[in-house]
């Protein structure tokens, strides 16, 4: 089952100390995750995950990766602390999605109580037949602006960010100065 | 790589059907799964494989920088103004139905018009990004 | 067999669990930033599984209107998500971006390398 | 006009929004300035109109593409988030006049007008969480806020500004995500995503999934937790506030926790404690260790910080610890505590971060060792320095003192003296680390970083005067601030669905 | 007399001060008219508060100002006898200290003299507004104005010491205040569901007499300025402040506010009555009995001259704690008569203190030998201040003695009647001896060197010995014309 797989990979991700190889993979996971969407369905969300993961994120990965030209050390740090609590939200998770319905039943409050009035009227409403669409740029537009303004303040904050030339510092040259005014 | 010419020749014949390829399913959004979000990031692979085939100048040479950075506010002005036209004819903010004589097809025009401003601000920023990270590391 | 029966039909969520956990581990545990962002990506990622796989109905088909068509999977799940995406690759692009400028600063991405050189100070 | 009032909810965000776009096209800083003062000055007229609307006939709902919830996402105001809304676009366009020196002089030329677009990004996100009635569309702008966030703080010119938004970044994609699972789950068991809707919803959703409505709420609370700087979440803060730009620190800590504060009482009361018996959840229990343990011990960390903007960073954590404090007190006077000292401590902080600002922009530097004497060198300054300090120790006269007396009447109220001292008794810390700054300042000779030193131009000084001005004078008129709370109080308590026990 | 409106008197009593701390700076680079403001404002305000005299005394109750702020909570002022007596008695002795602290700050020539008297007018506003505080909120913000505008006066010197002290003085007495006194009024608002100063009180029959008593804890201790033990660190801390800030603000305005504020509280929040016979209050007589003994004790011990005088006024501060916990009303006029007679005679002895160490430049007790001839006014002051501390006719001190003692006799404790035996006899043995080797032991002249200096002082500036002789000659003049500030005392009573 392609969850399983996913599983792994993921496993695979967490072990993995080479950063090439672990982009490598989440592009994989990516893949993966993008096909485990269209078997629910999904088949807007599987093609721009499969865009975005396996695409956009490897590129930038990638490219972030070419500049830091960065390799993972093996850790001095302990990893108890961290496996508990991540285990722990794990456990109460599970804990509590225990008595949730089924997978795959029709009769769940999701699928009652807001999703039937889109699929019953979205065409009279707006024309269009991919619900998906008709939602994300209607019904829910006010949403999809907001999403466009992240992608346009993340476009804005790395340009800032990355602008001109930084003075290529070496570690430890840069002036401490308490409060920020140099 | 610059030299080989088969891989120019190829990426050369490729990228016109990838923008084809981002126009339909730019448009084909209404009917089949797509949309501005998709059809923009595969629009900026088409500049972003332009530009590692034949470098970040080139690339520069024929999508500009200084371009590229109007058009990331742009689509979102696009999106946004769709949504004022609502407001200016007293309807609430992202109300389509103002856009054509009946609801329907106002909406259908609204979600065209609104598709397209991601297309633009999503395309854009990707593209942005790409050269904001590679011009970085030179 | 009703607890087996009661997990293979929470299969899915529990496969997200195990994706969050993994993410989730990376973020706390790695001291390498871009490995931190990478293990964020995939916490980020393991949600989708939660919205998504519940609003598949078995029998139903993608949410494209189709005359022959009754049953439709629930569409709402996907829009959400599909945001998600979207604001989870902006976020990565921006801790990327600030990672480049860490190393520059620093000269490593080693949180516990940079703690050590305030320290220092 | 009544088309325009009509639009107000809309246009509370939009405008900033458009502001935002706008502002990017901007080249020169100055003008983006000018534009970004403009948009900002509009917005607390807006919520002005709305707060008096609301107060006058009540909650305002505004339907986004004309779709009525839960279809489509409703924009709803009522007291609570007009006061809110009223307070962050207030006291932003309060520090407005103040950005253009202190930006100019803290970031480089070329990157100030794309500056003000990310403070116009942050604003919009702000308001946006703060007005939405769309537990989602909260998330879509929690994360504009953040992203925008991000920026700023990165852009401080010490490198370890990067580290703390990196940080940051990494602390509050974490919280948001719990806040999505969060919301993710109470979507599952009620199908909906609208505040309203799911709170009439959740009381039968509890009945036949009571665990994944109560891990929602732990998710939802731990995701906004890490977003307030909620005690021991709070560690991504200090250096956050303390590497920022001085005007993006001031802005920042009077809105930024406050607005994460306002979701958290929207999701508490008036989700779950409609649907529930709120004084059954584990909501209390959870809340007094956890700000008594705030209001000490970030107090004490303040008293031994050298960097004064980590001082007052770590005293922010307490001060929250105070509004967590009395939202757990969940009675009328604890409540009302907790909603006026939001409204206090934003100016306060306000008035204490911008005076910082003005000392780095004057002497370079907020080592507290090397303030010798600034007191005479900066006497306005240093003068609203020391008053915005005895508000946050709650001296009587002043606004700090309306919301320890609140908090202290309602710990009396609930039967609970010893909380009552408590309150009183973490406020003799900040004495202390104000008190140190004080002799510094004062008692010491003029040190060299400070001799030639003097107080910041008008267009810095006043917005430090009104601000520290405004944070004495809600201590003895209180009509805007604890009268305004009061009446949000009764709303929310008014609200709550209790159980027979109480 | 001022013919003016009794409200209107009360507004400018309550506004002159602040004024003059704003005009004050102006001429921060002349300081002839600095001086001259001073002066006339503590004049103006003096006039004022006499002027309300009449008013009072006819039985009107003078207002201004009432601003509702939170719960009830509201600033407003009314001026009943009580307040008024304590009025009088700072406005008056801040005219007579600023004439002192002229010939003083010049004699020494104090850095920083402007703030110096931008810091006092604060502090006599802060004294008006405890004064005229028409219910406990008021109060309380004019208390804590008080201590951090007279905090600037204590770090004064700017050296390690002063900051010292001014780090307890500030602890203390924000701390008493913040964690005692705040939470006392809370609880008041929470029991009473009013603060307002009620004659008879507000806090009858509201709740059990142990949480009564409990309270009452809270605001004997609250009140740090009433320098009950333990919290009276401060005081003797303070003591580094200029000394025309020891006489008016720690021998009168702030240690006077704290008694004050303790009488009006047993008077005006719990009521006699209420006390008496819940017998909340008893405790209270031992606390202040210990405070009084003990801080005698210490004050023996010390050779410094104003650190001597400092623990005397924290064993006098009791005596009015005292003499309000005996809970009779004759005690309680005794309490009254006793701040207005305490206030005369300790600002004597700390201006005749600052006299010597302008003149002599000698802070120790042993130093003094002999010093009587060469500042006989000083000196002379100094001894009648002292018989006044002892309680002895002719002097002020013996009033209020008197009464206390005549208020425990008919309630029967002996307790307070014992205590104020044995104090007296400790006042005696801690101030006579000052006196005797004042006049007469022969000074002694460490060697040759030493006496040149020595040799070279005869009596302080003429400001200072005015301001001396005039509240010398006050203090036996309360004794023999006691008919005002009794009649005041024995209407807060209600008699």
């Amino acid at each position: 089952m392609l969850l399983t797989l996913l599983v792994t990979v993921t496993l695979a991700i967490v072990r993995m100390r080479n950063l090439f190889g672990v982009i490598a993979l989440t592009g994989v996971y990516s893949f993966l995750m993008a096909s485990v969407l269209i078997v629910y369905d999904a088949v807007d969300v599987a093609m721009t995950e499969a865009a975005v993961g396996a695409g956009v994120s490897t590129v930038l990965l990638l490219a972030a990766l070419h500049l830091t030209k960065a390799r993972e050390y093996p850790q001095p740090r302990p990893a108890a602390i961290p496996l508990i609590v991540a285990v722990g939200v794990g456990v109460a998770l599970v804990w509590a999605t225990y008595d949730l319905p089924a997978f795959g039943l029709a009769e769940t409050p999701i699928n009652q109580h807001v999703a039937p009035y889109y699929i019953q009227n979205a065409i009279k409403d707006t024309m269009v037949g991919n619900l998906v669409s008709a939602i994300l740029a209607d019904y829910r537009g006010y949403d999809t602006l907001g999403e466009t303004t992240v992608v346009f303040t993340a476009g804005i904050g790395v340009l800032l960010l990355l602008k001109g030339r930084a003075p290529r510092r070496t570690s430890g040259t840069a002036p401490p100065t308490d409060g920020g005014a140099a | 790589m610059r030299r080989d010419l088969i891989l120019r020749i190829g990426v050369k014949l490729i990228i016109p059907f990838m923008m084809l390829f981002a126009l339909y399913v730019q448009l084909h959004g209404d009917y089949g799964p797509g949309g501005g979000f998709q059809a923009g990031v595969i629009m900026a692979g088409a500049v972003i494989v332009y530009a590692l085939i034949f470098g970040i100048e080139e690339a520069q040479r024929v999508v500009p920088r200084r371009l590229v950075e109007m058009l990331v506010p742009l689509g979102v002005l696009i999106y946004a103004g769709t949504g004022v036209i609502g407001l200016l004819h007293g309807q609430n903010f992202l109300d389509y139905s103002v856009l054509a004589a009946d609801a329907a097809h106002g909406r259908e025009r609204g979600i065209l018009l609104v598709e397209a401003g991601v297309l633009v601000t999503v395309s854009s920023t990707m593209i942005a990004l790409f050269y904001a990270f590679s011009e970085r590391g030179r | 067999m009703d607890g087996l029966k009661n997990f293979i039909e929470h299969y899915n969520y529990v496969a997200t669990i195990v994706l969050m956990v993994a993410g989730l581990y990376i973020v706390i545990a790695r001291g390498n930033m871009i490995k931190k962002l990478i293990g964020l990506s995939l916490f980020q990622t393991s949600v989708y599984l939660l919205y998504i796989a519940p609003g598949k109905i078995i029998g139903g088909t993608p949410p494209v209107l189709d005359p022959k068509i009754t049953v439709y999977s629930n569409p709402l799940p996907h829009v959400l998500i599909l945001t998600a995406i979207v604001v989870g690759i902006a976020t990565i692009a921006l801790g990327l971006a600030i990672v480049t400028r860490i190393n520059e600063a620093y000269g490593t991405i080693e949180e516990d390398e940079i703690f050590a050189r305030e320290e220092q100070e | 006009m009544s088309a325009i009032s009509a639009q107000l909810p809309g246009l509370q965000v939009v405008v900033p929004l458009l502001g935002a776009i706008i502002a990017a096209f901007i080249r020169r800083g100055t003008l983006a300035w000018a534009w970004a003062t403009l948009i900002t000055a509009a917005t607390p007229v807006m919520a002005f109109a709305l707060l008096v609307q609301v107060w006058a006939n009540g909650p305002i709902s505004y339907h986004l593409g004309g779709w009525p919830p839960p279809i489509g996402i409703e924009y709803r105001v009522d007291l609570l988030n007009a006061f809110v809304l009223m307070l962050v676009s207030l006291v932003s366009a309060i520090m407005m006049p103040y950005a253009r020196r202190s930006v100019a002089h803290e970031i480089d030329g070329d990157k100030q007008a794309w500056f003000y677009c990310m403070y116009l990004l942050c604003l919009t996100g702000l308001l946006g969480i703060t007005i939405t009635g769309d537990a989602f569309n909260a998330f879509v702008f929690l994360e504009i806020s953040s992203l925008s966030s991000y920026v700023l703080i990165a852009m401080g010119r010490d490198r370890r500004a990067l580290v703390a938004s990196y940080q940051y970044l990494i602390v509050g994609t974490i919280g948001a995500t719990f806040y999505v699972v969060g919301v993710g789950l109470l979507y599952l068991v009620t199908g909906s995503l609208n505040f309203a809707d799911i709170a009439t919803r959740l009381a039968d959703a509890n009945v036949m999934f009571p665990r994944p409505v109560l891990a929602a709420l732990a998710f939802l609370f731990v995701g906004i937790s890490l977003k307030l700087a909620l005690f021991p979440l709070h560690v991504w803060l200090p250096n956050a506030y303390a590497y920022a730009p001085s005007f993006a620190t001031a802005f920042l800590a009077a809105t930024a926790t406050k607005v994460a504060i306002y979701l958290f009482l929207r999701i508490g009361f008036s989700v779950y404690g409609v649907a529930l018996d709120i004084k059954a959840l584990p909501i209390s229990a959870v809340l007094y260790p956890l700000s008594v343990a705030a209001m000490f011990i970030a107090s004490i960390l303040a008293v031994y910080e050298q960097n004064l903007k980590r001082m007052l960073a770590y005293s922010s954590v307490a001060q929250i610890g105070y509004i967590t404090l009395g939202i757990a007190l969940m009675n009328q006077a604890g409540l009302t505590g907790a909603i006026v000292h939001l409204f206090n401590h934003a100016l306060i902080k306000g008035g204490l971060f911008l005076a910082l600002g003005a000392v780095v922009y004057r002497a370079g530097t907020i080592k507290l060792d090397d303030l010798g004497g600034v007191g005479r060198t900066m006497p306005l300054t240093l003068a609203a320095f020391v008053l915005a300090g005895m508000s946050l120790m709650g001296v009587p006269g002043t606004a700090g003192f309306i919301s320890k007396y609140y908090l202290v009447v309602g710990a009396f109220d609930a039967g609970l003296w010893p909380v009552a001292f408590l309150i009183v008794a973490s406020s003799l810390i900040a004495l202390v680390y104000i008190g140190r700054v004080v002799e510094i300042a004062y008692f010491r000779p003029v040190s060299e970083a400070v001799a030639h030193a003097k107080d910041p131009p008008l267009m810095m000084l006043v917005p430090i005067l009104v601000l520290t001005i405004a944070s004495i004078y809600f201590g003895i008129d209180t009509e805007l601030s604890a009268g305004v709370a009061n009446r949000i109080a009764e709303g929310l308590i008014g609200a709550l669905k209790l159980g027979e026990a109480h | 007399m001022l013919g003016l409106a009794p409200d209107t008197l009360v507004m400018a009593a309550l506004t002159i001060p602040i004024l003059g701390a704003i005009v004050i700076p102006l001429f921060h680079n002349a300081p002839n008219i600095r001086e001259s403001v001073t002066l006339i404002t503590a004049g103006a305000l003096a006039l004022s508060v006499w002027s309300l005299l009449p008013h009072v005394l006819a039985g009107g109750r003078p207002a201004a100002i009432d601003i509702a702020v939170v719960l009830g909570l509201s600033v407003a002022f009314a001026v009943e006898p009580l307040g008024l007596l304590f009025a009088l008695i700072a406005s008056t002795l801040w005219f007579v200290t600023s004439v002192y602290a002229i010939g003083y700050m010049r004699g020494n020539d104090e850095p920083r003299q402007t703030s110096f008297y931008v810091c006092f007018a604060v502090a006599l506003w802060a004294t008006m507004g405890i004064a005229f505080a028409k219910n406990l909120f008021t109060l309380f913000i004019f208390y804590e104005i008080l201590t951090l505008s007279t905090y600037p006066l204590v770090a004064h010197k700017a050296n390690g010491e002063a900051i010292r002290a001014g780090r307890i003085y500030l602890l203390i007495l924000i701390g008493t205040s913040m964690v005692l006194l705040l939470p006392a009024i809370a609880w008041t608002w929470v029991l009473a569901g009013t603060l307002d100063f009620t004659p008879g009180g507000i806090l009858a029959n509201k709740t059990t007499p142990l949480l009564l008593g409990v309270l009452l804890a809270l605001f004997a201790f609250g009140i740090g300025k009433a320098a009950l033990m333990p919290f009276h660190f401060w005081l003797p801390a303070a003591m580094v402040a200029p000394t025309p800030v020891s006489a008016l603000l720690h021998a009168v305005a702030v240690v006077k506010a704290g008694v004050f504020t303790i009488l009006k509280v047993v008077v005006y929040i719990f009521g006699i009555e209420t006390l008496a016979y819940t017998g909340a209050g008893s405790w209270l007589v031992y606390a202040a009995g210990f405070t009084v003994i003990a801080a005698s004790l210490v004050a023996l011990k010390k050779d410094n001259l104003k650190a001597r005088l400092a623990y005397s006024t924290v064993s006098q501060l009791s005596y009015v704690i005292l003499a309000a916990a005996i809970l009779a009303p004759i005690s309680a006029v005794g309490a009254a008569l006793h701040i207005a007679a305490h206030a005369v005679s300790k600002i004597t002895l700390f201006f005749a203190a600052g006299s010597i160490y302008t003149a002599a430049h000698k802070t120790e007790i042993s130093e003094l030998a002999g010093i009587g001839r060469r500042m006989p006014w000083t000196m002379g002051a100094f001894a009648i201040g002292a018989i006044s501390m002892i309680g002895l006719p002719p002097t002020a001190g013996f009033l209020g003695k008197w009464f206390m003692l005549t208020g425990a006799m008919q309630t029967g404790q002996w307790l307070p009647i014992a205590v104020i035996i044995a104090s007296t006899l400790l006042n005696a043995a801690y101030f006579l001896p000052i006196v005797y080797t004042a006049f007469f032991e022969r000074e002694r002249v460490a060697h040759p060197a030493g006496a040149a200096a020595a040799h070279e002082h005869g009596e302080a500036p003429l400001p200072i010995v005015i301001a001396l002789t005039a509240t010398a000659a006050a203090t036996v003049a309360l004794f023999l014309f006691p008919q005002l500030p009794l009649r005041l005392a024995q209407m807060m009573v209600g008699g």
